[in-house]
C-alpha cells in the first residue's frame, strides 16, 4: 500500500470533513432545539458565500489589502447569514411550532427553493469566480503538494470553531440554556428562560458556522453559484443523520467519517459512485446504530 | 345550486377560450424555439431564443418570408424530457412549421417524436449526442453544432499526433453530454496503440471538493487529462490541479471553451487545451451578428449564440427556397441548398449534420483561447 | 398577592377554563382539587403564561400579568413545577439547578441557595454530577422542587407532587412542602389529585369541575364538607 | 371589522415600518448590488431597495393581519372553507350533488375533445402525479413513514418498460404490471434494512436509497444506457393499433383516468379495512399497537411495498408518455414535489391528494406567463401555504362503523349514536 | 398445576445499570397478583420484559396458557406475546388518540383476525362477515366495560377515568389469559379507583383470566390482590398476601413508610 496516497486521501478527506462539519453543525443545533429538518440552511451558507462574493468584489476596488478584504467579507458574511437564518426562523417556522413535523419540513423545503431562486434572478445563474485571498503561507511549501495554504486555513478554522462551540455549549449560560431548551422546551419556559431568544441565538450561531463554511468552501474550489447550498446541504444533513442528529460532537465525527469515506471509496474504488459510498455507509451505520453513532437512543418510556 | 352552476359555466368558458387559442389560420408563419428559460440552465437556452428574434426581425423588417410575416413561439422546457413532450405538442398544436431547439439532447430526444409524427422540422443549436443524427430514428433533426463523437476525435487526434501523449486519464461529470464524450475519448484511445487510459471516472458535480479524484490522478501516473464536461468543475479540477503543482495536460471540450472558463478559473486556466466549433469570428456574418446582439441588448452573447442564428438562417431560408412550409419541401431545402451564416456557408447531409461545421482545438493563451492551426 | 379574575382559557377550539376566579393570599398553602382533565394544569399553565387566557385577568402583588411572556412572569417570582417533573435528563443535577437560577445574576447567594437545596435534599449532593434522567422518580421529584427554589420564588405552582410516587416518597414530599412554606415564607399554590394529603397541609382550598370553580373553603371545612368527603376524598 | 381597522394604527404601521426597514437591510447585498466576477463589474441597483422597502411593507402588514387571524380562529384545522361548503352543500342537497357530480364526470370525459393535445398532456401528467401521490400518501400519511426516495420507485418502473422494450420488445400493457411488481419487490427490499428507523432517520435513509437508485442508473451503461438515456420508448398501443399521436394522447389521458379511478377504489378499500386500522395506529404508536398483536415488520415492508407499487405503474406511464427517459428525470426535487402534493392536500386524505396535485402540477404550467419567475413564487406559497394551512388543504373524513343494536343480542346499553 | 406465568432468574441491565435483577416470579390460574416498589424499583422494566418490549439479559419466562406445559417466551416480539394470550396497559396511556373508541378496542381484535390486502381490495365474502363480527365484538366489550355511550367518540376526547379503562378494553379485546396492568388506577380519583376495583374483579370473573398488576395506590392492591410481590433496586424484596407485606419490616421501610396503613 502507498503510504503517501493513502495519507494524501486521508487529508483531503479531512477537508472535505471540515466543510461538511461546518454546515452540519447549523442542521444539527437547529434540529436539536426546534426538531426541524432545516432544509433551507444549505441556503444559508449560499448566501453567506455570495454576500462575501459581493462584499470582496466591490472591496476590490479600493485595491485593499486582500487579507482585510477577507476579513471584512467574513464578518459581514456572518452578519447576513445570521440575519437571514433568523428572519427565516421568523417567518417560515415559528409559526409552524405546534403544527405537525412534515408541514413544517415542507415550509423549509419551500424556502429553499425561494432562497435559491432569489439569489438566482438578483444575482446570475452562472458560476462566478470567487476571489483567491488566502496567501500562500511559506511555512506550507515543504508540503504544499499535500497541503495547500487554503486546506490549512478550512482545517484550522473548522478546529478553532468546534472549540469554541464546545466551550459555549458546555460551560456558557446561552450554552446550557440551549440544552435545556432542546431537552424540554416548555420546561425551559417555566424557568424564565426565552426559548425565542434560545432559538434565535441558535439560528443565528448556526448560520454564522454556515456563513464561514461558505467563505471557506467558494476560496477553495474558486468558484460559486446559487446552486451550491443545496447539495452541500445534503450532504452536511447527512452527516449530521450520521454522527447523531441533535448531538455537536455526533455532527463533527460524522462529517469527518462522511468525508473519509468518500475520499477513500473514491480513491480506491471509483469516483463514479462516491455518493453511494457516503449512503450505503449511512444505512449500514443505522442499522447497527439507528440513532447515529453519537446520538442518544430514542428511549421510549413504556 | 347557484354557485356551483357558476362555477361550472365558469369552467366551460375557460375550456371555450382555450379550444379558441388551439385553430389554425392563414397568418403569420410561426416558429417554435423550445429551451431552458428558467432554472439553472437558462443561461443555454435564452441566448437561443434572443438569437431567433433578431433573426427573425431582420427577416420581418425586410417583409418577411413567402409575403408573409415570421412570428416566434417562445417555449421553455427546463431541459427535462418530461417538459419537453408536452412543450412539443404545445407547439404542434400553434401550428409552428419548424423549431429551433432543443438545447438538451435528453429533452430533444424526448420531443423529436411528436415533432416527427406531425412533420416539423427541428434543428438544434446545442444537442450534440451522436444518436439523434447516426441512429437515423430522427428524420426531422437537424443541427448546426459537431456531434460529441467528432468532438471526441479531434481531442483524441490532438492528444496523440500533436502532443504526443502515452498515459492518459478520462474523467467526466456523469452527465449526458460530458459521459458520452469521455466514452468516446475512451473508445477512441483504446483503438489506438500508441496510448493507454489510465483512469476513466466519473466525478460528481457540485461536490465541495475533488482531492480524491485528483489525488487518484496523481497516483495513476496520467500525463494528461480529458475531461468530458462543463466548466464549472473543470474549472475546479485545473486549479486545485494546479495548486497541487501537478503537470497535468488538461484538454477538454466545447463546454469549457467558453470565456467564462478562463474567467473563472482565472491564471491556473493558463495552458489548457479545449475543443470548440472552428473559430468563425473572421466572419463577417459573425461579427455582424455578435455586433447586433450588443447592440440590442448591451451585453455579451452567450454560448450557442452562433450556432442560433446560424439554425435560424438555415430554416428561413429553407422555407424561402423550399416556396412553402410543407415538410416535404423544407427539408429537402435544408439538405440541398447553401446558406450563408455566422458559421460559414452551410447544409445539412442527409443524416442531418451540418456539413461545414467541424472543430478545432484551442489553447490558453494570456488568458484568451486561441485557435490551433 | 396573586387575583385571578374570570379567565377563560382555550386549546384551540376547545375552552378548558371557565371564568375561573382564584385568590392566594402572602404566606399560605392553597390547594386546587379535582378530577383528572377538570382544568388544574390549564389554571396553572394560564398563571406561568404558557397558555395565556383569552379574556380575563391576573394580577400578581398587584400589577397585570395576563399575557406576560413566561420568562418575564418567572422574573416576577412565580415559579412552577409541573406535572411529570420535568427533569432535563441530560443535564446533570447539578445543571438543573443552575437552569432553576437562569434569570438570578447573584452568584454568591446562587451558590448558598445550592448548599441550602442539598441540605433539603442530600441525595442529590451526592448526585450532582450524575445526568437527571437517571434520578429514580422520588429523587426527581426532589430534584423538580430544588429546580423550582432555586429561581427564588415568592409564590411556587406546585401539579401533583404526589403522582405516581411510593407512599413513603410521597410523604416525604409533602413535609418538604410544609417546610418551605413555614421556613422560607414562600406562598405555595399545590395542585392535586390526592385531595387526602393536598388538604391536610393547606390552609385553603378550591374544588374544580370541567373548568369551573366549583367550591372554596378552608381546607378544614372542604374535609368535613359531605361532598367533597364522597368524591374526592373515598370516604 | 374592527380587527381589520386594528391593523391601521399608528402602532401596526410603526410596527411594518421597522420590518420593512430590516428587509432593506437584510435584502440589501443581494438586491442592490450586483456583481459579476467575470467581467468585474459591479451594478449598483438603488431602485430595488426603493421596490423591496415598499413591498415588504405590504406584505408585513398583511401577514401580521393574517397571523392574528389564524390565532383567533385557534389552531384546530378543517378543510379549506369553500371546499367545506361544497361538502356540506352536497350533504344537504343529494340531488346537486349528483347532478353536479354528473357534470363534473361529463367535463372530465369530453375534456380532451374540447381543448388542446397540450392541455391534454399537461392534464395527464396531473393524473399521474394524483396515482404518485396515492401511492405516497399511503406510505406517509397513512403508514406515518417519511419516505424521500419515492422517485426511485417511479425510476424503476420507467426503466422496466424502457428496457423490456428494448431488449425482449414487450408492450405497454405488459409492462405495466411488470413494472409495479419490480417496484414493489424493490420496495420491500428497501423496508428490510430500514425497518428499525423512524422519523428523521428514516427520511435521510429513504433520501440516500433514491439517490443509489439515480447514481447506479446513471453509471451503470450496460444495464441502463447511462446519462444519456432510452430514447423511442413506445406510446400505449391498442389491442395492437398503433395511435397517431394526438390520438395517443388522448387514449393516454383515458388510460389515466382509468388508472386514477382504479387506484381510488383500491386506496378508499385499503383505507377501511383491517389493514387501514393498523396503519392508524401504526402512525399513532408503535409499542402500543405491537402490543396488540400487530406485527409492526410485516406492515411497515408491506406499506413501502404498496406505496411503491403506483409509483412503478406510473413509472411505465411515464416512459410511454415522454418516450424518452434518463435517470436525470428521477432526481431528489422529483421525490420532494411528490411529498409536497401529499402534504399540501392534506395527509391521509384522498381528495386533498387530488387537490394536492392540482395545484401543485397545474399551478407552475398555468405560471409559465411568469416564466423565470415562477419557482420563486412556487416556494414563496409552499411556505405561506404551510404556514396558514399547516394540515394541508383537505382534512381527512374518516369511516364512521355503524352500530346495530338490535344484532348485540341482550343489551342493555342504548347507542347514542350521533 | 404449573403457573400460568413464571419467570426465573430474570435479569435486565442497561448498560453497566442492573434494572431487573434475577428475579423468581409466578402467577397461578385465576389469581390476582400485584407487583409493588418505589419508583425506579425496575416494576415497568419487569412488565417489559415479559411482554417482548425489551429482551431480558438473562433468565427466562415461561408461559403455560393451559395450565401445563411452560413455553419459553424470552425475546419474543410484543406482537408474538400479544398472539399468545398476554394483553397489557400502559403506565402512561397509550391509546390511538386519533382513533374512535370502537375502533381502538378494533385494533385489539387485530390479532385474532385474518383478512389480508387482497380480502381487503375484493371485499371477499369472509372479509365483510368479519369486518362485521369484529365490530359486534368490539361493541360488545365496551358494553361489558361500560364505555359503549362513547363509541363513536374519538379516544382523546374521553373522560381521563374512560381513557384508562378503554385501554382496559382493548386490552381485552386480545382474548388474553393473562392480563398486565400497568398503575392502572394513576391519575384516577377515589371514586374512580373504587369503580376500577369492581371492575378488575369482575373482569376475572367473566372472563375466567388471571390479573397482574402494578400499582401505587395501596388502597386499591390491597383490597383486589391475592398475593404481592415487592420489590426494590430490581430485586424481590418480599412476597405474601397482602396481609404479610402490610406487616413487613423491609417493605414497610423501603416503600410504605409509616403511615401505610392510614
Amino acid at each position: 500500500m502507498d503510504h503517501s496516497y493513502f495519507f494524501e486521501l486521508f487529508l483531503g478527506g479531512m477537508t472535505r470533513g471540515s466543510i461538511y462539519a461546518l454546515i452540519a453543525l447549523g442542521y444539527t443545533m437547529v434540529y436539536g432545539i426546534i426538531k426541524l429538518i432545516n432544509f433551507a440552511h444549505g441556503e444559508i451558507y449560499m448566501i453567506g458565500a455570495f454576500t462575501a462574493l459581493i462584499v470582496s468584489s466591490v472591496l476590490g476596488f479600493t485595491g485593499m489589502n486582500p487579507i482585510l478584504i477577507l476579513a471584512i467579507a467574513s464578518v459581514l458574511a456572518i452578519f447576513f447569514s445570521s440575519a437571514y437564518g433568523t428572519t427565516m426562523e421568523k417567518i417560515a417556522y415559528k409559526p409552524l411550532r405546534e403544527a405537525p413535523r412534515l408541514s413544517a419540513l415542507i415550509s423549509a423545503i419551500g424556502m429553499s427553493m425561494f432562497l435559491q431562486n432569489y439569489v438566482l434572478l438578483a444575482q446570475t445563474p452562472d458560476f462566478l469566480p470567487f476571489p483567491d485571498m488566502i496567501p500562500d503561507f511559506k511555512f506550507l511549501q515543504p508540503i504544499n503538494k499535500i497541503l495547500n495554504s487554503t486546506q490549512f486555513v478550512i482545517l484550522v478554522t473548522t478546529a478553532i470553531v468546534m472549540i469554541l462551540l464546545t466551550i459555549l455549549i458546555k460551560f456558557t449560560k446561552i450554552g446550557k440554556a440551549m440544552r435545556a431548551t432542546s431537552q424540554d422546551a416548555k420546561m425551559a419556559q417555566l424557568l424564565g428562560i426565552n426559548i425565542n431568544k434560545v432559538i434565535t441565538v441558535t439560528f443565528i450561531i448556526g448560520s454564522a458556522t454556515a456563513a464561514i463554511g461558505g467563505v471557506l468552501i467558494s476560496s477553495h474550489t474558486g468558484q460559486l453559484n446559487y446552486y451550491i447550498g443545496f447539495i452541500a446541504g445534503i450532504k452536511a444533513f447527512v452527516a449530521a443523520v450520521l454522527g447523531g442528529i441533535g448531538s455537536i460532537p455526533g455532527a463533527v465525527l460524522g462529517s469527518f467519517v462522511l468525508g473519509w469515506t468518500e475520499s477513500f471509496g473514491t480513491g480506491y474504488i471509483s469516483s463514479d459512485y462516491e455518493d453511494v459510498f457516503a449512503f450505503i455507509f449511512l444505512i449500514i451505520i443505522l442499522i447497527f446504530r439507528p440513532s447515529g453513532i453519537l446520538g442518544r437512543k430514542q428511549n421510549d418510556k413504556v | 345550486m347557484k354557485k356551483l352552476a357558476m362555477i361550472l359555466l365558469v369552467l366551460f368558458v375557460a375550456a371555450g377560450f382555450i379550444f379558441a387559442g388551439g385553430s389554425k389560420e392563414k397568418g403569420p408563419i410561426k416558429i417554435g424555439v423550445a429551451g431552458p428559460q428558467s432554472g439553472d440552465l437558462a443561461s443555454y437556452g435564452i441566448p437561443t431564443a434572443k438569437a431567433a428574434q433578431i433573426v427573425v426581425d431582420d427577416v420581418n423588417k425586410a417583409g418577411g418570408v413567402l409575403g408573409r410575416k415570421i412570428e416566434l413561439i417562445v417555449e421553455d422546457d427546463v431541459c427535462k424530457p418530461e417538459v419537453a413532450t408536452n412543450i412539443a405538442s404545445k407547439l404542434v398544436g400553434d401550428g409552428v412549421v419548424g423549431v429551433i431547439g432543443h438545447i438538451c439532447s435528453g429533452a430533444t430526444k424526448a420531443a423529436l417524436g411528436t415533432y416527427n409524427e406531425s412533420k416539423i422540422p427541428v434543428i438544434s443549436p446545442s444537442a450534440t449526442n451522436p444518436a439523434l443524427t447516426q441512429s437515423g430514428e430522427y428524420p426531422n433533426f437537424f443541427r448546426t453544432i459537431a456531434s460529441d463523437d467528432a468532438q471526441a476525435r479531434t481531442e483524441v487526434d490532438f492528444a496523440l499526433d500533436k502532443l504526443g501523449l502515452t498515459k492518459i486519464a478520462v474523467l467526466h461529470d456523469k452527465g449526458d453530454y460530458g459521459k458520452g464524450l469521455a466514452e468516446f475519448a475512451k473508445k477512441f484511445l483504446e483503438a489506438d496503440s500508441r496510448a493507454t487510459v489510465v483512469l476513466f471516472e466519473g466525478i460528481t458535480p457540485g461536490a465541495v471538493d475533488y482531492s480524491a479524484v485528483i489525488n487518484k490522478i496523481k497516483n495513476s501516473g496520467a500525463q494528461a487529462v480529458i475531461f468530458g464536461g462543463y466548466h464549472p468543475e473543470a474549472s475546479k479540477i485545473v486549479s486545485q490541479m494546479k495548486k497541487r503543482k501537478m503537470d497535468v495536460v488538461f484538454i477538454s471540450d466545447d463546454g469549457v471553451k467558453d470565456d467564462t472558463f478562463i474567467k473563472v478559473a482565472g491564471k491556473y486556466a493558463e495552458g489548457v487545451y479545449a475543443s470548440g466549433p472552428k473559430d468563425t469570428s473572421g466572419n463577417p456574418a459573425a461579427q455582424a451578428a455578435i455586433k447586433e446582439y450588443e447592440d440590442k441588448f448591451g451585453d455579451k452573447p452567450g454560448p450557442f449564440y452562433l450556432n442560433a442564428v446560424a439554425a435560424t438562417e438555415a430554416l428561413i431560408n429553407a422555407i424561402k427556397v423550399a416556396g412553402s412550409t410543407d415538410y416535404d419541401a423544407v427539408t429537402k431545402a435544408l439538405r440541398s441548398s447553401f446558406v450563408e451564416t455566422p458559421l460559414g456557408k452551410i447544409k445539412f447531409d442527409k443524416r442531418g449534420d451540418a456539413l461545414g461545421v467541424g472543430f478545432a482545438m484551442y489553447h490558453v493563451e494570456n488568458g484568451k483561447y486561441v485557435e490551433l492551426k | 398577592m396573586l387575583r385571578i379574575e374570570n379567565i377563560k382559557t382555550f386549546y384551540g377550539n376547545i375552552q378548558a377554563l371557565q371564568d375561573v376566579s382564584i385568590e392566594v393570599k402572602k404566606g399560605e398553602i392553597i390547594t386546587l382539587i379535582g378530577a383528572n382533565g377538570a382544568g388544574k394544569s390549564t389554571t396553572l399553565m394560564s398563571i406561568s403564561g404558557i397558555e395565556p387566557p383569552r379574556s380575563g385577568k391576573i394580577f400578581f402583588e398587584d400589577q397585570d400579568i395576563t399575557g406576560m411572556d413566561p420568562d418575564k412572569i418567572v422574573s416576577l417570582g412565580i415559579v412552577q413545577v409541573p406535572e411529570g417533573r420535568r427533569i432535563f435528563p441530560f443535564l446533570t443535577v447539578r445543571e438543573n439547578l443552575d437552569m432553576g437560577a437562569f434569570l438570578r445574576t447573584d452568584k454568591e447567594e446562587i451558590k448558598k441557595d445550592i448548599e441550602y437545596v442539598y441540605s433539603l435534599f442530600p441525595l442529590l449532593a451526592e448526585r450532582k454530577n450524575q445526568p437527571g434522567g437517571t434520578l429514580s422518580g422520588g429523587e426527581q421529584q426532589m430534584l423538580a422542587i430544588s429546580r423550582a427554589l432555586m429561581a427564588k420564588p415568592k409564590l411556587l405552582l406546585l401539579d401533583e407532587p404526589s403522582l405516581g410516587l411510593a407512599p413513603i416518597i410521597v410523604q416525604q414530599i409533602m413535609d418538604i412542602i410544609k417546610k418551605v412554606n413555614t421556613e422560607n415564607k414562600t406562598t405555595i399554590f399545590l395542585v392535586e389529585q390526592n385531595a387526602n394529603l393536598a388538604l391536610k397541609i393547606a390552609d385553603r382550598g378550591y374544588v374544580m369541575e370541567t373548568g369551573r370553580i366549583t367550591m372554596k373553603d378552608t381546607a378544614k371545612a372542604l374535609q368535613q364538607n359531605e361532598e367533597v368527603k364522597k368524591a374526592y376524598l373515598g370516604i | 371589522m374592527s380587527n381589520i381597522l386594528k391593523y391601521f394604527s399608528f402602532k401596526e404601521i410603526k410596527k411594518s415600518l421597522v420590518m420593512s426597514v430590516w428587509f432593506m437591510i437584510l435584502t440589501f447585498p443581494i438586491m442592490v448590488i450586483k456583481v459579476n466576477t467575470i467581467e468585474n463589474t459591479v451594478i449598483w441597483r438603488w431602485n430595488y431597495l426603493i421596490g423591496v422597502g415598499i413591498s415588504s411593507f405590504i406584505f408585513a402588514s398583511l401577514w401580521r393581519y393574517m397571523i392574528e387571524r389564524k390565532k383567533l380562529q385557534g389552531g384546530s384545522e378543517s378543510t379549506v372553507p369553500l371546499l367545506q361548503k361544497i361538502r356540506e352543500l352536497g350533504e344537504r342537497k343529494p340531488t346537486l350533488k349528483k347532478g353536479s357530480l354528473i357534470g363534473v364526470i361529463v367535463l372530465i370525459l369530453v375534456f380532451p375533445f374540447i381543448t388542446s393535445m397540450y392541455q391534454t398532456g399537461i392534464m395527464t401528467t396531473a393524473l399521474m402525479y394524483v396515482i404518485l401521490g396515492l401511492g405516497l400518501n399511503i406510505v406517509v400519511g397513512l403508514g406515518g413513514l417519511l419516505n424521500l426516495g419515492y422517485a426511485a420507485f417511479y425510476a424503476v418502473g420507467a426503466y422496466t418498460y424502457a428496457l423490456l422494450h428494448i431488449h425482449f420488445g414487450l408492450g405497454f400493457w405488459v409492462c405495466l404490471p411488470i413494472g409495479a411488481l419490480m417496484a414493489t419487490i424493490l420496495g420491500v427490499l428497501l423496508a428490510i434494512p430500514v425497518l428499525r428507523l423512524r422519523g428523521d432517520y428514516l427520511a435521510i435513509v429513504t433520501l440516500g436509497f433514491g439517490e443509489i437508485v439515480r447514481i447506479v442508473l446513471e453509471n451503470w451503461n450496460a444495464f441502463s444506457h447511462g446519462p444519456s438515456g432510452i430514447a423511442n420508448i413506445p406510446r400505449p398501443t391498442f389491442f395492437g393499433i398503433h395511435f397517431t399521436l394526438p390520438q395517443a394522447t388522448i387514449y393516454l389521458y383515458f388510460i389515466m383516468i382509468a388508472l386514477v379511478v382504479f387506484t381510488i377504489f383500491v386506496v378508499r378499500r385499503l383505507e377501511n379495512s383491517r389493514m387501514g386500522r393498523t396503519w392508524i395506529a401504526m402512525r399513532e404508536d408503535e409499542i402500543a399497537s405491537q402490543s396488540m398483536g400487530i406485527n409492526i415488520t410485516q406492515v411497515k415492508v408491506t406499506t413501502f411495498a404498496l406505496g411503491a407499487f403506483w409509483a412503478g405503474m406510473i413509472g411505465v406511464v411515464f416512459a410511454a408518455k415522454t418516450t424518452f427517459i434518463n435517470p436525470a428525470s428521477f432526481t431528489l426535487w422529483e421525490s420532494i414535489i411528490i411529498l409536497c402534493v401529499v402534504v399540501i392536500g392534506g395527509m391521509g386524505s384522498i381528495v386533498g391528494v387530488v387537490v394536492g396535485a392540482g395545484i401543485l402540477i397545474l399551478l407552475p404550467e398555468y405560471l409559465r406567463a411568469f416564466s423565470q419567475y415562477r419557482m420563486l413564487i412556487f416556494g414563496a406559497i409552499l411556505v405561506l401555504m404551510m404556514v396558514f394551512r399547516p394540515g394541508g388543504i383537505v382534512t381527512s373524513v374518516r369511516k364512521v362503523y355503524k352500530i346495530e343494536p338490535h344484532l348485540q343480542g341482550g343489551s342493555d346499553n342504548k347507542v347514542e349514536d350521533k | 398445576m404449573v403457573p400460568i406465568l413464571e419467570t426465573k432468574n430474570l435479569t435486565m441491565d442497561f448498560g453497566g445499570l442492573r434494572a431487573v435483577d434475577n428475579i423468581n416470579f409466578r402467577v397461578n390460574q385465576g389469581e390476582i397478583v400485584a407487583l409493588i416498589g418505589p419508583n425506579g424499583a425496575g416494576k415497568t422494566t419487569f412488565f417489559n420484559c415479559i411482554t417482548g418490549v425489551y429482551k431480558p439479559t438473562g433468565g427466562d419466562v415461561y408461559i403455560a396458557p393451559d395450565g401445563n406445559g411452560q413455553e419459553r417466551i424470552n425475546g419474543m416480539k410484543p406482537n408474538k406475546v400479544t398472539e399468545k394470550g398476554l394483553a397489557r396497559t400502559f403506565q402512561n396511556i397509550r391509546l390511538f388518540q386519533n382513533m374512535t373508541v370502537l375502533e381502538n378496542v378494533m385494533i385489539g381484535r387485530h390479532c385474532r383476525l385474518s383478512a389480508g390486502i387482497f380480502g381487503a381490495i375484493f371485499r371477499t365474502k369472509a372479509t365483510v362477515e368479519e369486518e362485521k363480527k369484529v365490530v359486534q365484538d368490539s361493541y360488545r366489550i365496551l358494553e361489558e366495560i361500560g364505555l359503549s355511550k362513547y363509541v363513536n367518540e374519538f379516544a382523546k376526547n374521553l373522560p381521563y377515568g374512560a381513557q384508562r379503562r378503554l385501554e382496559i378494553a382493548r386490552a381485552m379485546a386480545t382474548e388474553p389469559f393473562l392480563l398486565l396492568l400497568d398503575e392502572p388506577a394513576a391519575g384516577m380519583n377515589p371514586q374512580e379507583t373504587n369503580e376500577l376495583d369492581e371492575m378488575i374483579l369482575q373482569i376475572r370473573r367473566d372472563n375466567n383470566i388471571s390479573i397482574l398488576l402494578i400499582e401505587h395506590d395501596m388502597s386499591l392492591v390491597m383490597s383486589v390482590s391475592e398475593k404481592i410481590f415487592v420489590v426494590d433496586y430490581g430485586k424481590l424484596i418480599a412476597e405474601g398476601t397482602p396481609n404479610e407485606i402490610k406487616k413487613n419490616p423491609d417493605v414497610i421501610k423501603a416503600y410504605l413508610g409509616d403511615e401505610a396503613n392510614a
